[in-house]
């Protein structure tokens, strides 16, 4: 049997690291203050007095040179895991994730592919200056090429680091820095992984299916408790992939409720609950019973910090979604 | 010898570190100099408090600037009234000089949207969170004066780190192409966040960058704020004048410390040595003006205590007026994405103000 | 009465600069090859010889500066009108047009707003190298802050691009230039605006309502024709503005017809096929007979020119799914 | 004197435009300097020969090469089989000598696919046409070299106009800060499309803008395949074995001429005067060279018809070839975007395969 270690989310992103550091020669973590500072969030804490500052590098500041050197050490057969700060900080790096990364293997026709995790701490509602709470996931599963993967939990969170540090593909990797330190799970000290591409169940129920992810996960678990005082019961499916999503896993819950509800805090136009609303009523028209309820955050820039309580989806008004979806009536 | 002229790596002093002058002092009269102190006085003082506000939860995240007065004021105190600030999100001593009140500072980072908004009359960009990505604002800015035969000149703040953004080098190479009026101002404190000066990049100075832009570039004794007033005076005098010779854009480094965390969110002595902070603690800017101008007879003890009281005052004023804004409106939220608002976003604000109806504030505010 | 000249899409793109150019001194054009070259596609072509370079101004090879110093410009309250060379290269200065462009009227809370229009052509099919064939305006979509225009006839082409440059807010206008030269239509010489936000209806049909805009337009008409042929007759709306969507004529076409198909090239997965799917079922479910019909690109980096007929939706591809639509039956 | 002190706008030459010797003839055999000629004058014909296919309609948008042939074939004859080359679109003349079939060039301007992949042994990147975005590419590439202790060195081609790119300046600030063994070579060729080099920077030269990175930058004539093949190959020396005050990396500025359009789809009399370019014919590389190895009697008449005779078979026989390749599969379409094909793909391939055997190719083909 495995020892475990009491973690909490950002913990496991360093014991996930820490994990592959050890496994594999070929990975190597960089990124802005990584090295000596462990990080803002002390994603890194440690690595860099383990491995060295070879297999745990400081970058100057500069996102496209650190997503663009990656793109060139990954085509090496290398397996570099950059950081870039906050997910807010990207967009600098945009053209080498969607234009390189992306399509490096696709343009070289498998010849190069490139075992590249680019992480970011990802969300809002930790009161941070203006940047620091994007989330912009859809960009990344509109461009073809690239996997997205979003945990939401310490034990999934270090499988699934695993999982993307040791894929072909590229793979950005959003952490939802709201829970880092929200709680804490058993993670087992051995390396593991959790398959990308497959949702999971949070919690069974047989009126709505609510399919979130990150950050999201637990007002929406809350929800449904509160909903189920009122005898609704709601399956609530963590997609934990955003990019290719559970198909499968999304239509099943579909159709064994014929109601359905989203939970994202990106914004809402062209979000992934649209997505995933077009591929429930193309797949599985005949089932539904009501709309579907897409509970976002709003089409606007993400306020200064007084404000994002009322951007981000809450218990409340994540609750009152569901109860549309649950009482329509046609 | 014109000031651009210099070494790259032989900055411009005026007074060492004891307030002993070793340089050309700039003509400034008495109350300009007894204003740069006092501003300085302000922004030391200003500081402390911020972070102590943070401290107590009255805050959010705070970037300190204690170490950058020098910089801060030497500089701002050169610009004309119409001239523009763009800063980034560490100079609310530069944008007080030019006119931001600093409850608009405090505001800001409050999380209140209303502190981004300077007076219409006070010309300061809002801060710019993303590195270096001001600086092409900058350039458009200047650009868009001389095409309008304007002769404002547009002052660019940023860090060292900054230098090595794609978009500090795009926007520099426009500067020199077009000829813009703008003045990068570049605050070498020596760290950005956790990575030192010598790590950013292997040039030799960051003034010396200029060079690959065809304009000038120079360093200046960041600590000392008259070497950083005539460093930069000449500077804008230059962007508005320029000589045949030399194109009107300037690059200035201005070598300087900053004395405490990054921001509040961070801990120095995880990468830093106590012995560094010392070594440029003896170099602070404050008392070193404040022992020149009492050499000379500007300042004495009764003025030093005046100009304290005053700043004190100014200060908890600014605190009051911040913290007794009321709560920001959750319409805003929807206001100012366009100049009309959309049809779809008025229906996105009637489902928030349905629901605020309904289920109360605390609905939303998960205490 | 009006005198019109008779011309195609792309010289009514400089017939528009040219008239707001003359209108407005403070309309500067600016970008790669826009001055003596008069643009790679001819768009500004005799400009710089009539404005001078201070009005048309040919930039360095900088993406994120020339959105960037446009950003700076308009602040002022200039209206600059920046070209990208092409919709791939705008990446490069992504994170000017989603941090800035898009948010410096917010931020600075209606103080500054940008009257700026970032022009680029646009889409593919005209067997161009990698990177000039992209058509990603979902990415601009879901960005807030920016409205995004995308003209399919010569005629809304001037009009519309009048409107954007006098806009107070800033726009992305892409250019189909598949349909550059494709044909020609008589547009006024006097100067006049197209309402941005406003679909239109190319075709009228009671079956099958059918949302699309831009070079698709074409092919759309095209397969409706060959169903009417069969008896289905397809309502074609050209949507012009992607962002805001004209949700209103939307709604109301499909509930006229119970049944829809959404047609782009940009590729499937969280595209504005999706947003608009979402939207329908939730403002229309009840009016709804089959599944929306998405015919899009496909997941997959746009391929070189050989192969790029497969990638993008065809007149029969269309014709296809709008028939699935037509013919769906529970 | 070290090629790398010379004065940033001292270019390092060998022979003069009429092939005489005024500077250090690298240490080449004959078989070298006559592969040098050979290879140019293959580029030289391939490019004629790529022009009139795209002339023909059977071949897409082409960028030719003509009057960079002595930049490009004597910087690729310096490198080690195992060193990369990291192009951007013109550098086919340099692929083909590190070993990439013309086919494959042609190929890939031909819109297939399989053209960007070089086979397994050929160590070249596939083409990048986003200017710029490749430079930090071969930073990453040379790093991961540097780390696994292997030797091999990174060339990165790109063009004047990349310099103005915020992709070329973190790229050289990383290959600066981590030592990596990169050479950066930046084939100026005075036009970047329609914007000359002047109004594409105000720097000097574009050699000098190494400074801002800390290590050497050195101009060349780049019509002159000698002088450029000595300073690239001082260049890989120094990335291999830097001495204690150098960094590996070499920022080579050649300066040079496109003789041709940008691409076919180009027209440049519209920006630029013929007499500019009759300059710069006189200075064309191969007959210069052609002159210096008649003069040192390693060329005559049979060896110079031979070669033709050897280069247009060779570039007939790579015509033949991709005219021969099969139209790719639409499969192809899916096959490469990851390593698996996800069900969503295999569903949508799945679509495709049944339209087409539905309505056959000419439901896609549009004709
Ligand atoms: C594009 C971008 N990347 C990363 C960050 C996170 N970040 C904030 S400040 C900072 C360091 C900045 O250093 P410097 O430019 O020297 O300015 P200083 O803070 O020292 O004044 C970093 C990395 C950011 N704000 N923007
Ligand atoms: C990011 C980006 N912007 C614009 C273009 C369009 N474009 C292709 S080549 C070129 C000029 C390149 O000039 P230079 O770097 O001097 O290289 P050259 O073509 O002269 O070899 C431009 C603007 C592009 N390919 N990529
Ligand atoms: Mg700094
Ligand atoms: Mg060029």
């Amino acid at each position: 049997m495995s020892d475990t270690q009491n973690l909490t989310l950002v913990q496991a992103v360093r014991d996930g690291l820490h994990t592959e550091l050890r496994a594999d020669d070929d990975v190597v973590v960089m990124g802005q203050d990584v090295g000596k500072n462990g990080g803002v969030f002390r994603a890194t804490e440690g690595l860099h007095e383990e491995f060295g500052g070879d297999r745990v590098v400081d970058t100057p500041l500069a996102e496209s040179a650190i997503v663009g050197c990656a793109v060139g050490m990954a085509a090496m057969g290398m397996r570099p895991v950059p950081e870039i700060q906050f997910s807010g900080f990207m967009y600098p790096g945009y053209d080498q994730i969607v234009s390189h990364m992306a399509r490096f293997r696709a343009r070289s026709r498998g010849r190069f592919t490139l075992p590249m995790t680019l992480r970011a701490p990802y969300g809002g509602g930790i009161r941070a200056p203006e940047h620091h709470s994007e989330s912009k996931e859809a960009f990344y599963a509109h461009e073809a090429g690239l996997k997205v993967v979003i945990p939401s939990t310490p034990y999934d969170t270090k499988g699934l680091l695993a999982a993307s540090i040791r894929d072909p593909d590229p793979v950005i990797f959003l952490e939802p820095k709201l829970i880092y330190r929200a709680f804490r799970e058993e993670v087992p000290e051995e390396p593991y992984t959790v398959p990308i591409g497959e949702a999971t169940t949070r919690r069974a129920g047989d009126d709505v299916a609510v399919f979130t992810y990150g950050a999201m996960t637990r007002p929406t678990l809350e929800a449904a408790e509160a909903l189920a005082e009122d005898g609704i019961e709601c399956e609530v499916l963590d997609l934990r992939t955003i990019s290719p999503l559970d198909r499968e896993a999304i239509v099943d819950a579909f159709e064994r409720t014929g109601r359905a509800a989203v939970v994202h805090e990106a914004p809402r136009t062209a979000g992934l609950a649209a997505e995933i609303t077009a591929i429930l009523q193309e797949e599985a028209l005949l089932y539904q019973e009501a709309p579907i309820e897409r509970i976002t955050g709003f089409d606007v820039p993400y306020p200064l910090y007084a404000l994002e309580d009322y951007y981000l989806p809450s218990a409340t008004r994540i609750e009152e979604g569901i109860r549309e979806a649950a009482e329509f009536e046609p | 010898m014109n000031v651009f002229d210099r070494a790259y790596d032989d900055p411009v002093r005026v007074l060492d570190e004891d307030g002993t002058v070793v340089g050309d002092v700039p003509d400034l009269d008495e109350d300009a100099l007894v204003g740069i102190y006092r501003d300085m006085r302000l922004a030391r003082h200003f500081d402390g408090r911020a972070v102590s506000l943070q401290r107590q939860g009255r805050m959010g995240t705070y970037p300190p600037l204690s170490g950058q007065e020098g910089a801060q004021i030497g500089s701002a105190t050169a610009l004309a009234e119409d001239d523009w600030i763009v800063p980034s999100y560490r100079e609310h001593g530069a944008a007080f000089v030019h006119g931001l009140p600093p409850e608009k500072t405090l505001l800001y980072w409050m999380g209140h949207g209303d502190g981004a908004r300077a007076p219409d009359d006070v010309n300061v960009f809002p801060i710019a969170v993303p590195i270096a990505s001001h600086v092409p604002h900058a350039v458009g800015g200047a650009w868009a004066s001389k095409l309008r035969g304007e002769d404002d000149v547009f002052v660019c703040y940023f860090g060292d780190g900054a230098t090595s953004e794609g978009d500090f080098h795009e926007a520099c190479n426009f500067a020199g192409v077009f000829d813009t009026p703008t003045l990068l101002f570049c605050n070498n404190n020596q760290w950005a966040i956790s990575v030192p000066r010598e790590r950013q990049t292997r040039s030799a100075t960051l003034a010396g960058k200029a060079e690959a832009y065809g304009f000038d570039g120079v360093q200046v004794d960041g600590m000392d704020p008259l070497a950083v007033y005539a460093v930069t005076a000449a500077a804008l005098e230059k962007a508005r004048n320029p000589p045949e010779s030399r194109l009107r854009p300037t690059l200035i480094e201005a070598v300087q410390y900053r004395f405490g965390a990054h921001t509040t969110a961070d801990d120095p002595t995880v990468y830093r040595d106590d012995d560094e902070v010392e070594r440029w603690r003896r170099k602070d800017p404050i008392p070193r003006l404040e022992r020149y101008l009492r050499a000379e007879g500007i300042l004495d003890d009764d003025r030093v205590d005046a100009i304290e009281a005053e700043v004190e005052t100014r200060v908890a004023d600014a605190i009051e007026a911040a913290e007794s804004a009321p709560r920001p409106e959750p319409r805003a939220l929807f206001e100012h994405a366009y100049a009309e608002l959309p049809t779809e976003l008025e229906a996105q604000h009637a489902e928030l103000t349905a629901l605020r109806e309904e289920r109360g504030d605390a609905a939303f505010l998960g205490e």
